[in-house]
C-alpha cells in the first residue's frame, strides 16, 4: 500500500482506468496540460491529446458532448475545472444525463463521470469555493459521489468510471494536498452507494461526507481525551443515500450531529436529519445537531470573513462536545 | 416543368424507386399526423404536435443518411424523418397511444419524443436544443474510434438560439466532427415570428464556426435530399460539419393545445397550404411520368390500411403497470456493468 | 371580493403592477400572445408589445437581461414557459441573480420576478410536470415562493414584484383553473416569508405547499368525519422559510405530515423535517411523516404511472388517518 | 512613422491632452499590474490577475465611451479600463486587499470583479459571459425609458464560446439594442490556444445575428477607440449592437497560479513582448512631439508615488468584521423597498 495525496488518488484512478480500456477518456478546460488543479497531469503524454481533450470554455457542451459520447457507448470523464462552474452544465445533467435511461424505458444510457473539485481552501473568494452538490440532490437518476480520503477517492472513481450511469464526482480541493493515505498496489473499488464508519464511538455519531469527515476525525481524537467517544459515518455517496448505514449509525449513539460545509438550509444534512427524524425518533437522546456553513451565498475573500464562514476542527470539536454533554 | 426538372432525381443519384418512396414516406407521415389530429379531437389520444408542411425536408433528410450506420437526433416534428429511418406507424402510434410496447419511451414521454436505439435514433426530451451537444458528442465518439459515420440532427429556428446549439457548433467546427446541422426553420417558434426570434439569417451562423452554411427550400425533397448528401460527405471525407437551413412553413398550429389565429392569418396559412410539399411531391412523380392518380388511389388506401391496423393496435395494446414507475431509474445491478467490464 | 381563479389571480397581480409602475414590464416565449398556459393574456393589448416582450427561445437570456434590467432599476417579471425549462438558467439564477446584492456589497441589487408553472396537471409526461423547486432550494439570496390559492398567489406576486431581491414564483399549474377562491378588489400583498394555517386542528399538523395543501385540505374534511381533525400550515413561501410557524405547527399537534409533489428525498419537507428534529425532539408524539413524489425522475405520460406517481386526496388521506391513528 | 500616423489622434478627434492621458492609464494600469505581481510574490496579496498587453484596447474603448452616462460590464482583465472611467488606484489596492473599502465588493469578491454603482460598472462574477446577457438587459431597458446611453461588455475568445453570448447577441440583435461587445482575443484561454478553443473567426460571428463585426489591433489604442466611437454613434442613432475583436496577446501567465511554460514557449512570449502597446504608445508620443524622455520619467516618478500611496492605504485599511458574512444577503428590510415603492 503506497501513501498518496487525495490528489494522486484520483489521477491514478483516471490513469489506470485508461489503461484498462480505450472507451475512457477525459474531456475538459485545460485537462491537457494537467488541469488547473492537475488532476489530469502527466495523462496527456501517456494517452494522446484525443483522449486527454481540451474542450473549448463552455460546460454545456462540455457535458452535453461526454453524454453524446457515452450513449455512444464511450466512458467520458468530464471534469468542471472549479464546481462553481457546474451551472451552465445544469439542464444537460438534470434534463439530459439523469433521465435518458428513464425517458427511453432502458434503451439508452448514459455512463458518464463528472468531476468537479468543490469547497474552499482559502482565498477562492465566493466562485472558486462553493459547495454545490445540493443543487443535484435530489435528482433521481444522478449518482453523487463525495469522498474524504485517498482510498474512497480512487476506489470511487474508479466505480463511478465503470458504472453505467451518470456519476457526479465532488473531490474537495482542501483534500488534494491536505489528506494522504494508503491506497492499494493492485486494482480495486469502493462501492458506490456505500457509506463507512471511519471511527467506532459510543457516546455521539457524526455523520459527515468530504472534508468535514477529517475534522470530525481530529476533533474526535481531541473529544476523546476529554473522555467522550464519536463514532464517525463518512457518507461517501450522497446519491442514493445509504439508510441502512445511516440509521443503524444514528441508532448506535441517539445523539446525531450532521456536518457539512455546504449551506445548511436545504442541504444534505436535511435529508439525514429527516431520515432519522422518520425512522428512529424514539432511539433519539438528543435533538439532531447540525454544524454546516451559514445560509449566506457563498464565502468571503477577505480572512475573518473566510474564517467565520468555513468549518474547523475546533467549531466540529465545540458542536461534538455540546453534544456528549448534553 | 422542364424535362431537367423532371429528371432532377435521377442526377442526384436517385431511382425512381427511391423517388416513389419518398413521396410514399411524405404521404404516410401526412396522414398520420392528420390521424392523430382525428384521435387527439376524439379523445382518443392526449395530444398531437404535427409535422404538416416539414415532410419534405424531412425525407429528403433521411434518404442521404446511411441507415443501420449513421446516428439521428430527430425533433418532435420529424414524423416523415423517423418514418424513413425505419420506425413503422406503429411504434408511432404505440406512442401516441402511451402504451407499454412503444419503443421510443414505453409510454413514458409525451409522443414526438423519438428514441430507438437499433435504429440509431437517440432518445430526445422536450427542452429544446439539448441533442445538439449529444449529436457532436457522439461524432466525437466516431471520430475517437475511426468509424465512418457522420451523426444528424435537427431544430426548429426558434431553439436555433439556445446556447446549446452555439457551443455544440463551436465544438464541432473545432475538431471538425462529422455532424450535420439542420434547422428547419418553419417561421414560426409557436407564436413567435421568425423577425422577432432570430437575429440575421440562421445560415450565415455557419461561417464564425468556420463550416460551410447551407440554405436550401425545405419544401423541396430533392434539394434537400443534394444538399444533406453532400454535407454527409464532407463529413466522411474529413472535413468536418455542414449547417443546412432547411426554409419552409408550418401549416398546423403548433400542436393541438395552440390556436394560431391569435397570431396568424388565416390568409398566411392558406398561401403556404397552395405550396404543401406533399402535393409538390406527387406533382413531380407526375410529371415525370412515375405516378399516376390511379397508382395514388391505391396508395393512398393501402396506407389507410396500415394507419387502421397500427391505430387499431396502438388502441388496444396494454398500459404499462402502475410499479413500472420505479423502474430504469438506474441500471439493473447486474445488466449494464457487466456489459461493460 | 371576487371569486377568481388562481390564473386570474397572477394575471390580476401583473396587470395592476404594471399599471401601477412603469418599470414592471414582463418577457417570456410567447407572453405577447398571452403564453402558452394564458397568464398574460390580455396584457400586450394593455400595456404594449414592449412591455409584454416576446422573447426568443433562450431562457438563460430570458434571465440574464431580466437580471440587467433590473439591476438597472426596472422591474422585470420573466416567464418560464414552463418549470421543466428553467434549467438553462440556472446559471444566471444561482451565480448571478442570488449572488448580485451580496458580492457587490449592498451596491447593486436584483429585483427580478421568474414566474415558473410547475407540477403535473396530468398529459404532461416527464418535461411538462416536473416540481424543480428543490434545486433551487438551499440558495441563500433567492427567494422562493409557491402560493396554494388565488389570494395568496395575487398577493405573493404582487410582493414579488414589490421586492427588492430576485424572487422565484412558482405557480402549480392544476391550480390554474382548478383552484378558485376570494380575491379582495382593493390593492393588498401577502408578505414573503410568512406561512398561512389554513385550518386549526388538534390531532395532526400536515405542513405543505402548493396543490397538496388543496388536497390536504379536502382530505382534512374527509378526517374529520371520522373523527380526526387536521390543522394544516401552508407555508407559502418555501425561502427563506417561516420557522416560528412551522416549529409551531408542529408543536400544536405533535403529530407531523409533510407534503408536496415534489420527489422526496432532498427535497423542501426535508429541510422542514429536519427543523423539526433539532428544535422540537420532545413534543413529538409520533415520527415525522413524509407523502411526497416518488424519488423517479419525473411522472410518466401513461395514465397508470401517472396516477401511481402523483399526490392525491385518497394518498393524503390515507397519510393522515394513519398519522392520527398513530 | 509618417506625418499622418502621428496626427491620427487629431483626425479621430483626440485633443492631445487625450491622448498622453490615454498612455497615462495604460502606463499606471501596467504599474498596477507589475506592483500586484510582486506584492503577491511578496504574500502580501493573495492572488493576481494580470492585464498585461491588454491595456491598449481597454484604454481605447474607455475614452469613446461617456462616464456618468453609459453602463460598463468589463471582465477581470480590465483593469485599464476601470481605471479610465473613475476607478482609483486606491479602490483596486483595497480590493487587492481584500479590504472592507473595497468599493467593488467590501472584499468579498476575488481581485478584478469590478462594481462600482456610481462610476457605471455593473458588478461581475467569476462563471465568464453571464454579463454579456446583463449588457443586453441594460440596454433593453435604457430603450425602454428612452435614455440615452450604450452598454459596453467584454470578454475573452475562450468566454465566446459560451452558450449566453449566443443568447445575448441574438437578443441585442432582435432588438437592435444599444451594447457594445467586445471581444478582447489574447490567444489563449489559460492553457488553450485559440484554434482548440474557437472555430472560425470570432468577428464573423456578427454577420449571424445581423449587425456588423470588426476586427481592430487590439494593441492600437487609437484604432480600438475608432471602432468603439463608431460603434457607439451606431448604438445611439438606434442602428444597433456592434461586436468588435479586438486582436491581442497575453503577455502574463493566466494567472499568479499558472504557469505558462507549459503550454507556450518563452521565445512566442517574447515576440509579443517587443510589441508591447505601452511602449508603442509611448513611441507614438514621442513620434508625435507630445512627450520626451524626461516628461516620462516625471510621470513614472508620479505613478509610482500613487501607487505607494495606494498601497499602503489598502495594507493599513481594516478587513470587513467576521460576521459582516451575515450581512447583505436580502435588502434590510425597510431599505430599497421603500425606495421604490
Ligand atoms: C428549453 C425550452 N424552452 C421552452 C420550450 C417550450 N417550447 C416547445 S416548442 C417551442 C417553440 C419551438 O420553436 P422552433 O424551435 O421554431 O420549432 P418549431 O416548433 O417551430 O418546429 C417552445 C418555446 C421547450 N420545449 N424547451
Ligand atoms: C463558466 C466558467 N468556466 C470556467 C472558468 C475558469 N476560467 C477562468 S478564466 C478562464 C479562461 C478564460 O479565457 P478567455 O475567455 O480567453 O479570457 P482570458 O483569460 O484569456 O482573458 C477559465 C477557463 C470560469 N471562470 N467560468
Ligand atoms: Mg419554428
Ligand atoms: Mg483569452
Amino acid at each position: 500500500m503506497a501513501v498518496i495525496t487525495y490528489l494522486e488518488a484520483i489521477r491514478s484512478a483516471m490513469d489506470e482506468e485508461m489503461a484498462r480500456s480505450g472507451d475512457v477518456f477525459v474531456l475538459g478546460e485545460d485537462v491537457g496540460k494537467g488541469g488547473v488543479l492537475n488532476a489530469t497531469k502527466g495523462l496527456r503524454d501517456k494517452f494522446g491529446e484525443d483522449r486527454v481533450l481540451d474542450t473549448p470554455l463552455a460546460e454545456s457542451a462540455i457535458v452535453g458532448v461526454a453524454i453524446g459520447a457515452a450513449m455512444y457507448g464511450m466512458r467520458p470523464v468530464a471534469e468542471m475545472q472549479f464546481a462553481d462552474f457546474i451551472f451552465p452544465a445544469t439542464n444537460q445533467i438534470i434534463s439530459e444525463a439523469a433521465k435518458i435511461r428513464y425517458r427511453s424505458n432502458n434503451d439508452w444510457n448514459c455512463p458518464i463521470v463528472i468531476r468537479a473539485p468543490y469547497g474552499a481552501t482559502g482565498g477562492g473568494a465566493l466562485y472558486h469555493s462553493q459547495c454545490p452538490e445540493s443543487v443535484f440532490f435530489g435528482t433521481p437518476g444522478l449518482k453523487i459521489v463525495a469522498p474524504s480520503n485517498p482510498y474512497d477517492a480512487k476506489g470511487l472513481l474508479k466505480a463511478a468510471i465503470r458504472d453505467p450511469d451518470p456519476v457526479l464526482f465532488f473531490e474537495h480541493k482542501k483534500c488534494y494536498l491536505g489528506v494522504t493515505g494508503p491506497v492499494p498496489d493492485e486494482d480495486y473499488i469502493v462501492p458506490i452507494g456505500k457509506a463507512d464508519v471511519k471511527r467506532e464511538g459510543r457516546d455521539i455519531t457524526v455523520i459527515s461526507y468530504g472534508l468535514t469527515v477529517q475534522y470530525a476525525l481530529q476533533a474526535a481524537e481531541q473529544l476523546a481525551k476529554e473522555g467522550y467517544s464519536a463514532h464517525i459515518l463518512d457518507l461517501r455517496t450522497l446519491q442514493p443515500l445509504d439508510v441502512p448505514a445511516i440509521l443503524e449509525a444514528a441508532s448506535r449513539t441517539g445523539k446525531v450531529l450532521i456536518a457539512h460545509e455546504d449551506n445548511k438550509t436545504g442541504g444534505v444534512g436535511a435529508e439525514v436529519a429527516a431520515l432519522i427524524a422518520e425512522e428512529l425518533l424514539y432511539d433519539l437522546d438528543a435533538p439532531v445537531m447540525r454544524v454546516c456553513g451559514p445560509d449566506v451565498p457563498a464565502v468571503g475573500m477577505n480572512p475573518p470573513m473566510e474564517k467565520f464562514f468555513l468549518p474547523s476542527v475546533d467549531k466540529m470539536l465545540d458542536a461534538m462536545r455540546k453534544l456528549a454533554q448534553y | 416543368m422542364s424535362i431537367g426538372q423532371t429528371t432532377k432525381h435521377r442526377t442526384l443519384g436517385l431511382t425512381d424507386e427511391q423517388v416513389v418512396h419518398m413521396y410514399r414516406n411524405m404521404l404516410t407521415a401526412r396522414k398520420f399526423d392528420e390521424r392523430c389530429l382525428l384521435l387527439q379531437r376524439a379523445g382518443k389520444i392526449p395530444f398531437h404536435v404535427s409535422g404538416i408542411g416539414q415532410e419534405a425536408a424531412q425525407v429528403g433528410a433521411a434518404f442521404a443518411l446511411e441507415h443501420g450506420r449513421d446516428f439521428f437526433l430527430p425533433y418532435y416534428r420529424d414524423y416523415a424523418f423517423v418514418l424513413s429511418v425505419g420506425m413503422t406507424l406503429k411504434d408511432l402510434m404505440l406512442a401516441a397511444f402511451t402504451k407499454a410496447e412503444d419503443p421510443n419511451s414505453g409510454g413514458r414521454q409525451m409522443p414526438g419524443h423519438f428514441s430507438h436505439k437499433r435504429l440509431g435514433i437517440v432518445t430526445g426530451s422536450s427542452p429544446v436544443s439539448t441533442q445538439v451537444p449529444h449529436a457532436v458528442g457522439i461524432a466525437l465518439a466516431g471520430k475517437m474510434k475511426r468509424q465512418s459515420f457522420v451523426s444528424f440532427t435537427t431544430y426548429g429556428e426558434g431553439s436555433s438560439n439556445q446556447g446549446d446549439v452555439h457551443e455544440g457548433m463551436n465544438f464541432a467546427g473545432v475538431h471538425k466532427l462529422p455532424v450535420i446541422f439542420m434547422c428547419e426553420n418553419n417561421q414560426y417558434a409557436i407564436s413567435v415570428p421568425l423577425h422577432k426570434q432570430v437575429a440575421g439569417r440562421i445560415v450565415d451562423r455557419a461561417l464564425g464556426y468556420g463550416f460551410p452554411g447551407v440554405r436550401v427550400d425545405g419544401t423541396n425533397v430533392l434539394e434537400v435530399y443534394e444538399a444533406v448528401k453532400e454535407a454527409r460527405e464532407r463529413a466522411l471525407r474529413g472535413d468536418g460539419p455542414t449547417l443546412i437551413e432547411a426554409v419552409m412553413y408550418r401549416i398546423a398550429p403548433h400542436s393541438t393545445s395552440d390556436d394560431d389565429m391569435l397570431y396568424r392569418t388565416k390568409e398566411e396559412v392558406e398561401y403556404h397550404r397552395e405550396r404543401d410539399p406533399v402535393s409538390m411531391m406527387k406533382q413531380y412523380l407526375l410529371d415525370s411520368g412515375l405516378w399516376s392518380e390511379a397508382q395514388d388511389e391505391a396508395l393512398q388506401a393501402e396506407i389507410k390500411r396500415e394507419m387502421n391496423e397500427a391505430t387499431q393496435y396502438g388502441d388496444l395494446a396494454p398500459y404499462p403497470k402502475p410499479e413500472d414507475t420505479l423502474t430504469h431509474v438506474y441500471a439493473d445491478e447486474r445488466e449494464d456493468r457487466d456489459q461493460w467490464l
